[in-house]
């Protein structure tokens, strides 16, 4: 499996969206460290800063991590 | 440190897929600005419920029309204007009602304009029948500038 | 399943903070295509290119200036055009070669322009002095197509 994993990777067939949500995974991990530390909620540029990315790279990724419903249940629950 | 005005404009067929890009667009050109990413959600919520409202009811769907955005931002506020050139709204007070809708199949029904009046810090609309329908959002960014005075 | 055109059209500011919005605008309207990370990181970094092209030799970073972005796709391939009506380009033939710049204290200094040719499948160029610059990139997506025939 490690090879075919290898493979995949190297032929260039890992999709975006696959890798958006890594992205999204790091951007809460994050900002929950940075919450901790700094003992408020960090910003958008405070977290790309510390992943080395643009804060636009942060917007796309949050939104691969959406279910396209998902916040019609968080807004008004 | 003052920022000068930045714009952009933005303009899209009416086809729902382009929803999550019209949000994702707002987003991005935000993202410099000092916000958090729940500030940034309320802001993509509120786009995303005017650009739906414009894609499926003012529009109905036809991919072969446009729906124009416009965002400015400088450093007391951000700006959000969201258009269409379709049916538009013939009772404004109505509509804006909480849970009024005139398409009670879809999700959420009705919640549109409570939700952006809601997440935004101001709202300005020009409708009016076969007139389409232009919607302004407005967020200020000086709240925490107001709580050091 | 055929794919029926989607299109949009995006104008910004001429100034360097816009690149990566630019940027991000473009990959998030053809997110809907099953790309692969390669794929859409070609196609970020050639536009990323062309719009600062626009941004600091077009307009010298004019922010009263415009830059404007015109993006289509459909199932056989994706399309951006790039377009400022700053200074344009007397030869375009010299500004083509790899390393040649007219701004030698840029980073990657004169390899714009090899990079576009290089991660798109085609790309189109009107400009003269005095007539702006437009830059037309496209991607065919049929080629995994080829590889099952
Ligand atoms: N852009 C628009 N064009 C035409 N009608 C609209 C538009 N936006 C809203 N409306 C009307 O206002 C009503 C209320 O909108 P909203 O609060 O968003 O609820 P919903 O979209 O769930 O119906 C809609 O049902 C529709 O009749
Ligand atoms: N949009 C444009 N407007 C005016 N001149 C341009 C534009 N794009 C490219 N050029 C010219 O072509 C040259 C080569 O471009 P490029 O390959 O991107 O290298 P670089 O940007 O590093 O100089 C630039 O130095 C500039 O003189
Ligand atoms: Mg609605
Ligand atoms: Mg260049």
């Amino acid at each position: 499996i490690g090879e075919i994993q290898r493979f995949l990777r190297d032929d260039g067939t890992i999709k975006v969206s696959r890798s958006l949500k890594e992205m999204a995974n790091r951007v809460r991990r994050t900002k929950d460290e940075l919450s901790k530390r700094n003992g408020r909620i960090p910003t958008i540029v405070e977290i790309a800063d510390a992943l080395d990315v643009t804060p636009e790279e942060v917007v796309l990724a949050q939104e691969a991590n959406r279910v396209p419903s998902s916040i019609h249940e968080t807004v008004f629950e | 440190m003052e920022r000068k005005k930045n714009v952009m404009n933005l303009e899209f067929s009416a086809r729902s897929e382009n929803e999550s890009f019209a949000r994702v667009a707002v987003a991005a050109f935000v993202s410099k600005l000092n916000l958090t990413l729940d500030e940034l959600e309320e802001i993509k919520t509120a786009v995303s419920e005017a650009v739906t409202n414009a894609i499926i009811h003012g529009y109905e769907e036809d991919a072969s029309k446009q729906v124009r955005i416009s965002a400015c931002y400088d450093d007391e506020y951000i700006e959000v204007l969201i258009e269409d050139h379709g049916t538009g709204i013939a009772d404004i007070e109505e509509a804006r009602q909480p849970l009024f809708t005139t398409k009670p199949e879809l999700e959420r029904s009705g919640m549109g304009f409570t939700i952006m009046e809601n997440f935004m810090d101001s709202i300005e609309i020009v409708t009016g029948k076969e007139r389409g329908t232009r919607i302004v959002l407005r967020k200020n960014l000086v709240k925490d500038k107001a709580v050091y005075n």
